[in-house]
């Protein structure tokens, strides 16, 4: 059967190594497949690769899976690996970007076994199964390697992918036939067509004429309507958090005055300026109000429940007196003027929150002015350190990263901070993140992963705001949909209805 | 005459000089492309710092512009720093969709809008007249995403007749798609392009209503009355060609518009064209897109208002034409 | 303005029929400049809106004492009060910068086809240009580059609407040129301003007059598109046009009244500014009475 | 000619009252009027200007404005009424029984639609077996017999490449398409000169003879009126002040008002009394055109062929201090054109100009040459060179602003001169298209008066006048010629009114100067054959 799928994701590229961004991971991982997913928990699951074991600090060995062809007939080998991991880490330039952090820390790539790879690397990395999540892998060409052009100009992509590419138009729609000597059984559908309907609205219109079976990113306040149409829905909070992040590093923030105007010094540098628009920040309202209950009021980075989260870490509900004296003691007993930044439309609920937060932090004094801007400005003005207070999300396939880059000091070879605009510092907290990120996979590793969070929550560094959910629409073709909170709109996820 | 082609040439080369420099200091002002290349919510610094030394964002402005402005000479408009394609065939192949609907639209808006205004002029206060003038009221003070979405609402969603996004069944012609072949691909392109049409259609009915009520109390109106000659051939032969300088002007504007500014349209129906993939790319500082289709999009509108001064010295024997 | 169009404007609504846009129209501005001492709330005062009462539908009374007759949107403010507040900003941002527009546009447009030579080709070339470049694209740069607020909004409007102005202008004064009243004007030595502004520009405005309301429409619905793109009014001060373009989600869900009233606010507002200027486009027709057939 | 005024009338308006409304209230513009036209009648309208002639021939044909509102009346057309027609029936009548020539035949003509198609469309619309073909051809024949010269070349050109007296003789062309019953001919021959107008007179009476159609024909040439008209009324003031066969009323005038008007008729002496002189003097001319050349390509330069039309050939024309130099000459002589020339409005191919003895290239347009400005003119074509959405009134005060930049009160000076062109004040706050053909005329002379320059052209300034505004109109432009010293070309077809006011005078025949001199020399002597033809084409009855 065919399955039509309309989605937000514009499929840019057919390079599955070009940029690491959602858009292009969601549409081709029906042609390519990586050597290790993530479940649902976040937690690495086999796919390419059956099984992986770590030989020693800096050595890993990966069992490849047997049998696996690509569409082009022939069979998946090492070579193929080591020649992804190549492409990656020597062949391609930036600005093909964000793949590269995935393979920098890599030495070498070797194969002692047709079946069997040892990647080995620069240091200790106890989560390499999670760094090859991302990377799709291409059959390898003795000529060298392959040129995004050459991808783009129409050579068929090949893979080992449930689905074969059939064509597509950059940004407008991909199709898709099945791939039916697929190692994993014949997939569901014989056809699949994505269409790329950015508008949400219009989205929601072709689902609900039936011009498509599934499509992703529905706008919470359509669900009640979709539901009257018959069409069903399913969502799940996505592995990711949006929050205010405060400039703790500037003495001076532009856009922060007294309340007649005058210049002051950095309230945000006072732990208990942050613990007092913590606490006067109502959460659970942008949750169940601006997002309709399709978000989770957030206490840490990741929604609670994934791997390395804090069960203990619980949004409070907003307490405005205990606010107010708390910014009375720290100086600020007639609060200041704030300009709240964000950008326009980029995340559910994001300019809404901004109000709704500044409506908040009135009521101790505090006056916000949100100013949004499109994400281009906004994100130049944010790494120039235009704003005092801004609104930002972050994801990724671990809640670690996250805590790294937003929370942990600006650090090149950790690679930590590069979300860290505001110039945040805990040594101690640091500490804690290297050695928990050093610890291998398991359940040690994520209660010191969450030990940590618990510990830098406790400076009140940021304000985690919301988990949104994602939710996708299914016709009646299809009979269920398991949403993914990495948020990746695939066939697979469809079960057709019959089965 | 051939001065005047070289005039305008030349001009045209002008233009599109300035409005490189526009384009290319506008978008440098705006921000830096690079927080939307790399996946801001995942990359690090050093991904940030590796992209802009890449794409030669590190480089002074002016030198930017001027390996910019070599490359162009050769043809090559650069690669898109998003799609990874070259620009220019990429504002090309956006070109067949964004033609098609734009021309649709036109041909539905000049003679209808032209149609009605020419009727309700011809009576003011007459029934026609009210309902032209109340309707084109309302036609254009909603908004196009309200009307757009009405369409969906009417024409997809409570009758069904039509699609409700996309370009459907595409035939290739002079090696390009197009949807106006198929029968599918026209049922496709009905509600983008009454979207289009309907506000196009009041305002020129407007125009063609002053127009007429304008030229219809002249004297050489009364004169064809008096020969004896039908209330149509007054309308067509003589008030038409009178009123028709301001509608050729819009039409030609308005066609300009919706080849390189029908985003709403573009962006609700999911149809693939040069607004929508324009406005993209400026929100995404995707420099060589956006200068490609500027570059496009002026050229257009050169090419139309020439086409346009050119109908007005047709149709009026006055016009004087200067380079 | 010369005392007799005065006049006749001042008959008209008395003397013809009671002219209800008029009356609209003027209780919209009334309304807009009233906003502050009539509106229930100021919406742009986030200590008086009751978060809690988000969403409330039309009729619901507030824990403060007053009703949300037209109820509240998704933030918790007051219909009502939006709409009237919101119209204070779309009337100033969208007349002052139609009114700019159509000035310099027409000016330019029958100084162009007055001059001819190479001052048309200048002044045709720049409208080219205008017209080739993306109003966000221009929105962009002047908001980036001269900071926000609600004077560059206009700059920005008036940049990306005069161009039409200036061609339609343009396109009916190169007819008119020829015409033997305007080698009258030339031949007693007028001063150019006089000829173009006394003598060209009202025989060559007519489609440019019936273009104003229409554009004015445009200038609230760009405004609102800018808004929307964080380019336009700051969110939390929302114009007419912005709160419908922010309500306009909430179109298909239950919560109609976010969008439905603010749309119908100014839908009626666009529709009396148009029929205003047709009334006044006919007053100002000295052939305005048509010949009977 | 006699008539059998026992048959029903073919048109018969009885007691028609018209008001024409405004907001501040309504005013009568004819008061029971009352008139018959018999089958194969010629009934002459003469009168005062505005007193309503247009106006009746536009009720009669249903084309009155909006705001025109009929009062009390009757109009009977071959025994049936024309009341509450509607457009399709009106379609009927118009043009294929009734007819008309417009006063304003500028205006009348579609600017955008070449002249020949005109024609050809009206032929169209009233003979229904009529072929395209045939159309064309009967056309051609139409545009011949109006004396359109070169009439093939030009089939396809645009009214404003025809000289005034041609427009108005396509606009007649056009009248005659559809073998009408009844012509309303509304000063048909007002932009002619006399051998053409003569021509013209006798093709209506050809006409009149063969098929039997009747004319009303409204003008002030007492002349006209007394050579083809069988009977005439005459207006004032909307109302009808007399009526009777021609002859009686020329010739033993009841009322006193037709005795003003025929005594006020300019008569063409041919005897050697000279005419009042300006002095010769030997000051330099104050204008002096010479070896004028002017070609006008025609055509849309792109597209088609370039045609060329040579207007002016080596042309001179002297003005003297103080004089007023006619020139008289064939419709489509280049009277205009020179005029134009020398006021700045049009280049010439070759020529030079002094004036005051400074010198101007008019090679290169006015604005640049700096002769702009230096010539006031009057237009030929009163009806299209009024800013139509300009008050009359601000119309005047702006010449009295800026053309002699006098500083005085422009409200007076304008008052004065309304008074003495007779037009009511109350006119100032009209637009043009209220004004009658006449009104409009008095406004362009006004115009250029007020501006209170030295020189004026003058291009048929008196056409579309009552020979009583006429005398007063005379008199007023010597006046000025006395007392403001200026300096005027007078271009008219009107013989009479030529000798009455030119001290010398040009005759211009198919763009080149005919015959030039003094003006008894030219009346009295001169042997030129073209001259003598026009002298004697005029009507004979005021000639003396
Ligand atoms: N559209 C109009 N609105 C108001 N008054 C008008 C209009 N047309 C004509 N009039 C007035 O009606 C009167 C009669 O005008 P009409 O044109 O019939 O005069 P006429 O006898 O043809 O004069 P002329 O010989 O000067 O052409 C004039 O006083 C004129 O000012
Ligand atoms: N713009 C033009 N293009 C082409 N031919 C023209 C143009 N203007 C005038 N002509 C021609 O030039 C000749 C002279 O025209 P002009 O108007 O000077 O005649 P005129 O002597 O004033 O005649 P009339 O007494 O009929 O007004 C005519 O044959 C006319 O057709
Ligand atoms: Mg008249
Ligand atoms: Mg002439």
């Amino acid at each position: 059967e065919d399955l039509r799928i309309g989605t937000q994701f514009k499929l840019m590229t057919l390079d599955p190594h070009y940029a690491d961004l959602g858009e292009n991971n969601s549409l081709l991982s029906h042609i390519y497949e990586r050597l290790v997913t993530q479940d649902a928990q976040m937690n690495p699951v086999p796919r390419l690769a059956t099984s992986w074991k770590r030989l020693s600090e800096t050595q890993w060995e990966f069992k490849l899976r047997e049998g696996v062809k690509f569409h082009d007939g022939s069979p998946f080998t090492a070579q193929d690996v080591i020649y992804s991991i190549e492409r990656i880490r020597d062949f391609l330039k930036p600005p093909s970007g964000g793949y590269q952090s995935y393979t920098q820390a890599i030495k070498s790539v070797s194969a002692p076994d047709p079946l069997t790879v040892v990647i080995e690397t620069t240091s200790d990395i106890p989560t390499l199964p999670l760094l090859m999540t991302p990377i799709f892998i291409m059959p390898h060409k003795a000529d060298g390697f392959a040129t995004t052009e050459d991808l783009n100009a129409g050579a068929r992509p090949v893979g080992t992918g449930p689905y074969k590419f059939k064509s597509w138009q950059s940004g407008e729609t991909l199709n898709l036939e099945w791939n039916d000597a697929y190692w994993g059984g014949t997939p569901a559908w014989t056809n699949v067509t994505f269409r790329v309907i950015e508008s949400p609205a219009a989205r929601v219109a072709a689902l609900a004429t039936g011009d498509v079976d599934v499509a992703d990113s529905i706008p919470a306040r359509d669900v009640e309507g979709l539901e009257q149409r018959g069409v069903k829905v399913e969502s799940a909070a996505a592995a990711r958090s949006n929050f205010l992040q405060f400039d703790i590093g500037g003495e001076k923030p532009p856009g922060l005055t007294d309340k007649a105007g005058g210049e002051i010094k950095n309230p945000f540098q006072d732990k208990r300026v942050r613990q007092a628009l913590t606490l006067a920040t109502d959460r659970a309202f942008i949750a169940d109000r601006i997002l309709l209950g399709y978000g989770t009021a957030a206490s840490q980075l990741f929604p609670t429940g994934l791997a390395g989260t804090s069960a203990n870490l619980k949004v409070t509900p907003p307490d405005y007196e205990k606010a107010k004296a708390l910014l009375a003691e720290a100086g600020y007993p007639d609060g200041f003027k704030v300009v709240l930044a964000g950008p326009a439309g980029r995340y559910p609920g994001d300019g809404e929150s901004l109000q709704a937060i500044a409506q908040n932090w009135a009521r101790i004094g505090v006056s916000a002015q949100p100013e949004v801007a499109p994400f281009s400005v906004f994100a130049t003005k944010r790494s120039n350190g235009d704003y005092p207070v801004w609104y930002g999300g972050c994801s990724g396939e671990a809640v670690t990263f996250c805590l790294g880059a937003l929370l942990g000091s600006s650090d090149n070879e950790a690679g930590t901070g590069s979300l860290n605009y505001g110039k945040y510092r805990n040594p101690a907290f640091d500490e804690m993140l290297a050695k928990a990120m050093a610890m291998d996979e398991g359940p040690d590793r994520n209660a010191a992963i969450a030990e940590a969070t618990e510990f830098v929550m406790a400076d009140y560094p940021m304000i985690p705001l919301y988990h949104f959910h994602l939710i996708v629409g299914h016709g009646e073709k299809v009979g269920s949909y398991a949403v993914h909170p990495r948020g990746w709109t695939t066939a697979m996820q469809a079960v057709p209805s019959g089965k | 005459m051939m001065t005047t082609i070289v005039g305008r040439l030349s001009q045209a080369f002008l233009l599109l000089l300035v409005m490189s420099v526009i384009g290319f200091a506008g978008i440098h002002s705006v921000g830096n492309p690079v927080f939307n290349i790399v996946n801001i919510e995942t990359a690090t610094a050093e991904d940030i710092r590796n992209a802009t030394i890449a794409l030669g964002l590190d480089q002074p402005l002016w030198w930017q512009y001027f390996l910019f402005m070599g490359n162009v000479v050769t043809g090559n408009f650069g690669t898109s720093y998003i799609y990874h394609l070259p620009a220019f065939s990429l504002v090309m192949s956006k070109l067949p969709a964004t033609f098609e609907l734009a021309s649709t639209a036109m041909l539905i808006a000049a003679p209808c809008g032209t149609l009605l205004g020419l009727l309700a002029g011809r009576r003011q206060g007459g029934l026609l007249d009210r309902i032209v003038l109340n309707a084109s009221v309302f036609a254009l003070s909603i908004p196009s995403f309200w009307l757009s979405m009405m369409l969906i609402l009417l024409g997809a969603l409570a009758m069904g007749w039509f699609p409700s996004s996309g370009r459907g069944e595409t035939v290739s012609l002079l090696g390009r798609e197009w949807s106006f072949l198929t029968f599918d691909g026209l049922s496709h392109l009905a509600l983008p392009a009454l979207a289009l049409a309907i506000p196009k259609i009041a305002l020129i009915a407007r125009l063609a209503r002053a127009g007429t009520i304008e030229v219809e109390s002249q004297d050489f109106i009364r004169f064809c009355r008096a020969k004896g000659l039908s209330a149509r051939r007054v309308l067509f032969r003589h008030t038409l060609p009178n009123i028709s300088i301001p509608i050729v002007t819009i039409v030609g504007m308005q066609f300009g518009g919706m080849l390189a500014f029908a985003v709403v349209v573009e962006t609700i129906f999911a149809w693939p064209g040069v607004g929508k993939l324009l406005i993209d790319s400026i929100q995404l500082l995707d420099r060589p897109v956006v200068m490609a289709t500027l570059a496009f999009v002026a050229v257009a509108f050169v090419g139309l208002n020439a086409l346009v001064d050119l109908t007005y010295a047709a149709l009026d024997p006055r016009v004087r034409l200067s380079a | 303005m010369k005392a007799e169009t005065l006049r006749t404007l001042w008959r008209y609504p008395w003397q013809h029929r009671f002219s209800l846009s008029l009356v609209l129209l003027a209780a919209y501005i009334l309304l807009a400049l009233a906003a502050p001492f009539i509106a229930p709330q100021n919406p742009y005062d986030p200590l008086q809106i009751q978060a809690w009462e988000a969403s409330s539908p039309p009729g619901t009374v507030s824990g403060v004492g007053y009703a949300y007759l037209l109820g509240t949107d998704g933030l918790g403010r007051d219909i009502v009060s939006t709409i009237l507040y919101g119209l204070r900003l779309s009337l100033l941002v969208a007349v002052t910068s139609t009114a700019i527009a159509a000035f310099i546009g027409l000016t330019l447009g029958v100084s162009a086809a007055y001059f001819g030579k190479w001052a048309d080709a200048l002044i045709m070339r720049i409208v080219d240009l205008q017209l080739s470049l993306p109003t966000i694209l221009v929105a962009l740069i002047a908001i980036v580059t001269l900071g926000p607020g609600v004077d560059r909004i206009i700059l920005a409007i008036v940049i990306v609407q005069w161009a039409t102005y200036a061609r339609l202008a343009r396109g009916v004064a190169l007819s008119e040129i020829g015409k033997p009243y305007l080698d009258a004007a030339r031949l007693l030595r007028l001063p150019t301003h006089r000829i173009l502004f006394r003598h060209l520009l009202p025989n060559s405005i007519a489609p440019a007059i019936t273009l104003i309301p229409i554009e004015l429409g445009h200038a609230v619905a760009l405004e609102a598109t800018l808004s929307f793109l964080g380019l336009g009014v700051p969110i939390d001060k929302p114009s007419l046009g912005s709160t419908v373009a922010n309500g306009f989600q909430y179109l298909l869900t239950g919560q109609y009244w976010i969008s439905l009233f603010p749309g119908l606010a100014l839908f009626g507002l666009i529709a009396s500014i148009n029929f205003v200027g047709e009334d006044l486009r006919r007053r100002l027709d000295p052939r305005r009475r048509s010949h009977g057939a | 000619m006699a008539h059998d005024n026992t048959r029903d009338p073919l048109l018969m308006v009885s007691n028609l009252t018209l008001k024409h409304r405004t907001p501040a209230g309504a005013t009568t513009i004819l008061h029971d009027v009352s008139i018959s036209l018999q089958r194969g009648e010629v009934l002459g309208l003469i009168g005062e200007s505005g007193a309503g002639k247009s106006t009746l021939g536009n009720a009669i044909l249903g084309l009155l404005a909006a705001d025109f509102e009929r009062t009390a009346g009757t109009i009977l057309f071959d025994g049936k009424t024309l009341d509450g027609m509607d457009e399709h029936q009106w379609a009927e009548i118009r043009g294929r029984r009734i007819s008309a020539i417009f006063q304003d035949h500028t205006a009348s003509l579609d600017p955008l639609m070449a002249v020949g198609p005109q024609v050809e469309e009206a032929i169209l619309a009233n003979n229904d077996k009529t072929l395209r073909k045939e159309a064309r051809a009967m056309a051609l024949d139409l545009l011949v017999r109006v004396g359109i010269p070169d009439v093939r070349e030009r089939y396809d050109n645009y009214p404003h490449q025809f000289s005034g007296g041609q427009r108005q003789r396509i606009v007649i062309a056009i009248a005659l398409a559809g073998a009408p019953d009844i012509i309303i001919a509304d000063e048909p021959t007002s932009a002619l000169d006399a051998t053409v107008q003569k021509q013209i007179l006798a093709l209506l009476r050809e006409l009149v003879d063969e098929t039997g159609v009747s004319i009303i024909l409204v003008t002030h040439d007492m002349g006209v009126v007394s050579d083809i008209t069988d009977r005439v009324v005459v207006m004032r003031h909307g109302k009808v002040v007399e009526s009777g066969v021609t002859a009686s009323v020329l010739d033993a005038p009841q009322r006193t008002y037709t005795r003003s008007l025929l005594a006020a008729v300019p008569r063409l002496r041919l005897s050697d009394s000279p005419a009042e002189h300006v002095a010769e003097t030997d000051t330099p001319p104050i204008l002096a055109a010479r070896g004028v050349a002017k070609t006008f390509s025609s055509g849309f330069a792109w597209f088609r062929r370039k045609a060329h039309k040579s207007a002016l050939r080596n042309v001179s024309v002297v003005l003297e201090r103080g004089a007023i130099t006619g020139i008289v000459g064939e419709s489509g002589s280049g009277k205009s054109t020179i005029g134009r020339i020398i006021a700045g409005l049009e280049t010439a191919n070759s020529g030079n100009l002094d004036i005051d003895g400074r010198r101007f290239d008019i090679s290169r347009p006015g604005r640049r040459s700096g002769l702009l400005g230096e010539v006031q003119m009057i237009f030929q074509d009163p009806a299209i060179s009024l800013n139509p959405r300009m008050p009359i009134g601000e119309t005047l005060r702006e010449s009295v602003r800026f053309g002699s930049r006098q500083s005085g009160d422009p409200r007076q000076d304008v008052v004065n001169m309304m008074d003495r062109l007779q037009l009511a004040h109350s006119l100032l706050g009209r637009y043009p298209h209220q004004l009658s053909g006449g009104q409009k005329q008095r406004i362009c002379i006004a115009r250029a008066l007020l501006a209170g320059p030295r020189i004026i052209v003058a291009d048929e300034p008196t056409s579309a006048l009552d020979v009583s505004v006429q005398a007063e109109i005379v008199a007023l432009l010597k006046e000025n010629v006395a007392e403001r010293a200026i300096s005027m070309l007078f271009i008219s077809h009107d013989l009479a009114l030529v000798q009455a006011l030119c001290s010398s005078i040009y005759i211009f025949k198919d763009g080149e100067v005919e015959d030039a001199g003094p003006s008894e020399f030219i009346f009295s002597r001169s042997q030129n054959p073209y001259t003598r033809s026009l002298i004697d084409a005029r009507p004979k009855r005021f000639t003396h």
